[in-house]
């Protein structure tokens, strides 16, 4: 029997005190022991930021990677182990900046990993400049007058990019973060978790607070996450009510594993590779 | 310490040559036409070398191909040519001149219009033969125009027709037996008509004549991914890019056949983020490219190089800077590939010269990379990985899988503190262990920012400098591992040539043709490898040569400057190209001839 | 009165015979004619592929950049020159595979650029591998057994990025293309026009003859292009029919140059800096 | 042919040094009172040299920060501290090895559980303040237990407190008048605290020291800001990274004031190709990032040398590879910006050593991007970007805007042909001429795939060795241009230190404390650029030296390895450094003596 005990780390956790990172580690520990996965279970696979520490916190497989990188990362990795859960963990900046196409690409491809998503509306790790996510008009390091851009949406964008399953939740929430982190490991293609993280330290719009007031649960007003219309509506929304849930969940497309026939010979990272074989190739070369 | 000796191979009687250059609108088959007539002279165990030029688009532009054969052995193309095949007019406009006196120009009298008088020169033959009637004749007037071309060429080669049908079968066995006898009785009408029109054309005496040893044919490209196989490559991701596309193509074909995974990603910083992944999941992994994707590598190069992660880069380089001559050839990325990424970190770079280095450094790469959990960059460059090369066979004696420090659970035991596995653990040998992910126990952390033995990232300064330590001293071992120096003719040598890569082909060639000329003295120095170096060995036999020549496909003489960097042996004398054509043998003669003022 | 003759460039035109981009060239050099801009009076700007030889082909100011980056560049072009029109030309895979990250940023930013997207649904330069706009089961050089992704769809992608000008057109319907391409230039803000534009070469899917049947004119419907919800609904149509004209138009949204005081003093390519003065930066620090 | 001799300052009467170290945990503002205590002594015309070490996170973590003041010069931090201040146990843990004998711990008494007994050596002054209490009773226990430490550090070095005063205002100055006189009462508790609890520390003799000189303080990243400006630069965009996203944050208050635009982008791909399409439009434009933003411009840099667009790109190095250390100091991308990107084509590295080479170089490379249409590389990292240093003035003697052959339209016609500009005219001096975009009747065009004079995409073989020829050919004025080594310290010294970049400083504060000691024969020779390099030149000075020893912050020495690749000379010796942490002279000296046997 998995506990949550098990996955508790040797190093000093050294996120801000209130953090939202925090929610996140602990919401992550609480998932992986209800499902069971040990230490060894599982792979979570980060790219830099605040929210790119989360391997060393957890006694936990881990890879900790490139700025923006740890999704194709994550897909390298659970092509070549196939039978273990892989969960990228990036920041907004990260996943969303730098690594913007790798996001759109990896939802269409349809691969089985989890995404969490950490959405702090801000580059924490830098010192407060402003992240794709950030609020209009919100002033920063790098935008003293304010953002200028609108913020990409992460549900929508997902949404568009034919992600097959699409959710949000929010670290102040933990039994439905908890909840939602199941539910996205339990998913067969690429799950992404919108995963509302507050910055306490250089983001003083989006906090525990603002969130407190405004979040709702999807369930709670009878959505259909199997309709992708109403997905897209409700993935719309950020205002005075921001909703938690999952907003859309496809099931029967294949993932990218299941598409690709070399797998079919078992995982690659436990294949005999001593003697190939390759001389049906070579000889219609002779 | 000395170079390792390579002998020249001796063959009884003269050498035969000939040399072919089809020529034409993009679009028409040139390419795959040329590859039919390499691969029917190489059935017939003559050695052959082939290359095609082809401009950035998709149709419209001038492509040509170019096919060596030899009796002996075909290192690589050389400039003469004795027959130009041409489909359109600027075949001949460009061409000319490289054909040899006493050369014939066969034309298709069908679409060009050309009169001898046209021509500067008055040493050649000129044959024109109604290619497109002959082909709608026997099968279709546009598609097999260029299948009756090969027989002309054969004809002109007086070789057997024969041998060129089994190719053709073989090429279009997909298409049904209605393609296949229509192309072959093309082939026969080209051929037929030259025996009827010009039966005095000048004979070559390839006829009958057959190489001793049975040989393979095949592009460097294709070498490479059986390199790669063979050593258990099982993932592969990569985004086009000429003139490394063509791995990609092959793999795609066979990843059920194999096994295996090959993957077109959204650029190519997801290709080697993803073979980074899997490899560190346990899988052999590669990516490939030319120097733009490689450009957006850098930084996941250094990512293997801190994370300690085995992985194969194959970096084909063609004509640079930035998109420069984007399907031409060049060597120019060297120093590019020895010092890309941010920080110092062991690295191997590996420059195979021919088609059978193509093979086993491929495969040498992957245990390489196991061994030392390093990047390894193989280097290409279009005329490498595209033309069509011949070796006797692909020489895999001796090669055998090395995973390195890849533990099992048990063995991995050692290395376990308080429950967790020390996936950095610094040992004598600065190589640590690693282990698969998943079911055993045990907890398995990679990382990209300076980490403790565990893989934590830790900002200690003694840590620092043991990781640091720890790393570059895998050079030690590393170097020792390289494929050092051949050196390839006379061992006292009036003047050796030195070069790296795919410039052994031409190099060898002119070896060849120089002795043919009397001038026997001539070695060349080949470096199928640049990093690391054993810089006292390189520099010893660097120094115990008489002269040196540099010969690199580069404006600046890269090789030339890294040695002088390691070595402290300065070649003053080079035979530089950077036009975006191959490196030829009668090139490196000419520029050799003013250096030596013979 | 600048005529299309003037356009007309000293290049041999190597796109292949049929090719979908003479019509994108042809409609450009009317659209710039009909606004009376001459060949001086606009930038061109293009990344790598059969798409992005286009400035070669139009005698006009350009630039032919790397593939993937032609966004980025014409931002910087029009944050510099201020008053000229840019025209960013790009392929599928150049616009939204390589150069993913920088369409979603260009959309939100609203850069004031035409973003022409030679959509062809595959890799024409490299010789027929698949785009991100590929169709799905499409066999291609890198897809032997078909494409397994969800194609992108870059209509709905660019409204859910931001952006405040999202059009299709099609290379077949001359007029259509003119009046769009017209439409975008005329735009302030970023305007992105998904040009169909069949590969009569590497693609045997997405044909002249496939659109043909399929296209029909959003106008024609009703369309109101300043509701973004019919714009997405419209957005994601594509089977039996295609729409083609103005998804979506927003034109209150101030431009990014709008956004920055920097411009105020005029063109920054024409600033005299002969002698700038900075003493009273460099002041405090004694 | 020699190197620009720099003689040494002298300076009447003896140095007086002093050294303070401040720490405690990430997120107290550690970092921000040092800044306040330097420029109080800077303020009082003392040479201040200042340096904070954080760990990449936010919170939680120990920072420190080191400031060495001196009545000559201070070129650099040294390792000695005069006196440490402790906020956290952590600080005394990791730091009390590095206080001089004879120095002084002072430690927050209500936060720090100290006994002098926990310490290894007995040759210290432990003072214990309760810097809390005293805070709390002016202002705010915990917003001002830095103030109070600040007042502390005044008097222990005996100096005035008015000094601190004049800068706590202007520091403060946003926060009104409350804030402003609580933070100088509690800077005024901390000194009162001291001088009347320790009356009798050890004096330094400070007090009343003016240096003779009014000079300024800032860190290298504000002199880089300063140089561009003044160059004209109008376009800055960039993406965050250590040690450059400073320039960013400090360019985006200054658009309305300057009229300029500074943009954070989506990555450092888009930062460099925003910055190029600006230049091309005809703005002075310029991004900067670190190793691992600059791996992925490395394609565009490329593009930048094909296109031949001016550029310059500010690469501040920190500690790889990877992610390294990614807050701390290093200089191990010297051969990577100079091979950086597939193919060849001109480009310069300019490598600043101090504040006024921050400034006046940077200045430089745009006068250097637009003469040639080049990129430019500006060399920083973490200790010179954002280091604190001292400098008499920047320099602006001397640099003049120059714009090279950006012409206006009357100039352009010349290279007009059928309408057309030829962007890249062959010229005798391999530079082209360019134009604005827009309005004036001609039409040009950039290109990065090879072109020809009217920038249209064309392959020919002739024309790119005519287009290589041109591009290289640039290089030969350029190298003229260069700014050439700098000898400091005497001619004919008997050993001669060999760096680059930031090593100047605590070069050239080694000289000052080997003189000290009786060493005075050691002379430094700066490298304040590094490619290209006038390799005679370079190579007849080095080989005037007696002895010569490099001295580089990284793993192999890769400016020794630069030489040997161009001039032959090959440097054994090498005192190098790569545990993240700035080059000290302590460290230059210590070495330096095994190396001579001293
Ligand atoms: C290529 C590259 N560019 C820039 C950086 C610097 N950097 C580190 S983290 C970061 C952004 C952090 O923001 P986000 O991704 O939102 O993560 P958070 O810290 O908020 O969790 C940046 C710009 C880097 N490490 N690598
Ligand atoms: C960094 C980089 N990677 C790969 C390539 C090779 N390449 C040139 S064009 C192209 C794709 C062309 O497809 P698309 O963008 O759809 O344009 P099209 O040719 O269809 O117009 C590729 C992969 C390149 N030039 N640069
Ligand atoms: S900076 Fe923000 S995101 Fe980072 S650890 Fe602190 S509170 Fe968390
Ligand atoms: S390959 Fe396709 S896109 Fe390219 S020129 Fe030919 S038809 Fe047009
Ligand atoms: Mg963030
Ligand atoms: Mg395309």
């Amino acid at each position: 029997m998995v506990t949550t005990q098990d996955f508790k780390s040797r190093m000093h956790i050294d996120w801000c005190p209130g953090c939202g990172n925090f929610g996140i580690l602990n919401a992550l520990k609480r998932a992986l022991t209800q499902l069971d996965i040990g230490p060894d279970g599982a792979v979570v696979v980060s790219g830099i930021g605040c929210s790119a520490k989360l391997p060393h916190f957890i006694n936990l497989n881990g890879f900790h990677t490139l700025h923006g990188r740890a999704l194709p990362a994550a897909t390298g990795i659970k092509l070549a182990v196939d039978d273990l859960p892989v969960i990228a963990v990036t920041g907004d900046g990260d996943g969303l900046g730098i690594g913007g196409t790798h996001f759109i690409h990896t939802a269409r491809r349809n691969v089985d990993i989890v995404h969490i998503l950490h959405n702090n509306a801000v580059y924490g790790l830098t010192t407060g400049q402003a992240a794709p996510t950030t609020k209009r008009g919100m002033r920063t390091k790098t935008t003293p007058r304010g953002v200028v851009e609108e913020p990409i949406q992460p549900v929508p964008l997902a949404l568009v990019s034919g992600a097959t399953f699409v959710a949000r939740t929010y670290v102040g929430d933990m039994e439905h973060c908890v909840e939602t982190f199941k539910a996205a490991i339990n998913h067969k293609g690429y799950a992404l978790v919108d995963t509302l993280q507050p910055c306490v330290t250089f983001n003083k719009i989006y906090t525990y607070d603002f969130y407190n007031e405004r979040v709702y649960h999807l369930r709670d007003e009878g959505h259909d996450p199997t309709d992708m219309k109403q997905a897209m509506l409700r993935g719309y929304e950020w205002g005075d009510r921001i909703p938690l849930g999952v907003f859309y969940q496809e099931e029967a497309r294949p993932t990218l594993g299941d598409e690709l026939p070399g797998l079919k010979k078992g995982p690659l990272c436990k294949r005999d590779i001593s003697d190939v074989d390759i001389s049906h190739l070579v000889r219609p070369m002779m | 310490m000395t170079a390792e000796v390579i002998p020249e191979e001796i063959y009884d009687g003269e050498e035969v040559k000939l040399s072919i250059m089809i020529g034409g609108e993009a679009g028409y088959g040139i390419v795959s036409a040329g590859d039919i007539l390499a691969r029917a002279f190489a059935k017939c165990s003559l050695h052959v070398a082939a290359y095609s030029e082809i401009p950035s688009l998709i149709r419209g532009g001038h492509n040509t191909f170019q096919i060596c054969v030899s009796t002996h052995k075909a290192h690589s193309l050389w400039r003469a040519l004795d027959f130009l095949v041409a489909l359109d007019h600027l075949t001949i406009d460009l061409n000319a001149l490289n054909v040899s006196p006493g050369g014939s120009i066969v034309y298709d009298s069908d679409s060009v219009k050309f009169d001898q008088s046209d021509l500067d020169r008055d040493d050649l033959t000129v044959m024109p033969v109604p290619l497109k009637t002959l082909a709608g004749e026997h099968g279709h007037a546009d598609l097999m125009r260029n299948t009756v071309a090969l027989g002309v060429c054969v004809a002109l080669a007086n070789y057997r027709c024969e041998a060129l049908q089994g190719v053709l079968r073989e090429h279009f066995k997909l298409k049904g037996e209605k393609i296949i006898e229509a192309n072959i009785r093309s082939a026969r009408a080209g051929y037929d008509y030259v025996k009827e029109h010009f039966p005095d054309i000048r004979i070559l005496g390839l006829d009958g004549q057959v190489c001793g040893r049975p040989h393979i044919v095949m592009t460097g490209n294709q070498a490479i991914t059986f390199g790669a196989l063979k050593a258990g490559m099982t993932f592969y991701s990569g985004y086009p890019m000429t003139p490394a596309s063509p791995i990609l193509h092959q793999l795609v074909h066979l990843e059920e056949d194999m096994g295996i995974v090959a993957k077109q990603t959204e650029d190519e910083i997801s290709a080697i983020m993803m073979a980074i992944g899997a490899s560190a999941a346990g899988a052999r992994a590669m990516t490939g490219t030319s120097g733009g994707g490689f450009c957006l590598m850098t930084e996941a190069l250094g990512l293997a190089g801190e994370a300690e992660v085995p992985l194969v880069v194959m970096l084909g380089q063609r004509t640079g800077p930035a998109t420069g001559l984007a399907t031409r050839t060049e060597q120019a990325d060297l120093l590019f590939a020895i010092h890309a990424s941010q920080g110092e970190f062991p690295r191997a770079v590996l420059t195979p010269g021919d088609l059978n280095e193509c093979f086993t450094l491929t495969y040498q790469a992957f245990n390489l990379a196991d061994r030392y959990q390093i990047p390894v960059i193989v280097m290409g460059d279009r005329i490498l990985n595209e033309g069509i090369h011949c070796a006797t066979r692909l020489e895999d004696e001796g090669l055998s899988v090395d995973r390195g420090k890849l533990l099992s659970a048990e063995e991995a035991q050692e290395f376990v503190e308080d429950g967790h596995f020390k996936r950095y653990a610094i040992t004598n040998d600065g190589i640590s262990p690693r282990i698969l992910w998943g079911g055993n126990g045990l907890v398995q952390t990679y990382n990209g920012n300076e980490h403790n033995e565990f893989g934590d990232t830790y900002e200690g300064r003694r840590n620092r400098r043991g990781m640091m330590g720890k790393r570059m001293h895998k050079m030690k071992a590393l170097t020792k591992d390289m494929p050092p120096p051949q050196l390839h003719g006379p061992r006292d040598a009036e003047v050796t040539l030195v070069g790296w890569g795919s410039t052994k082909m031409p190099g060898r060639e002119a070896l060849k043709m120089l002795a043919g000329e009397g001038h026997d003295s001539v070695s060349y120095l080949h470096f199928p490898s640049v990093w690391p170096m054993d810089t006292d060995r390189a520099g010893a036999i660097l120094r115990k040569r008489e002269r040196l020549v540099g010969v690199e496909t580069n404006f600046s003489g890269q090789l030339c400057d890294h040695l002088a960097s390691h070595t402290g042996v300065h070649i003053e004398d080079r035979i530089l190209k950077y036009d975006g054509r191959p490196m030829t043998p009668n090139y490196i003669i000419q520029l050799l001839k003013g250096v030596m003022g013979w």
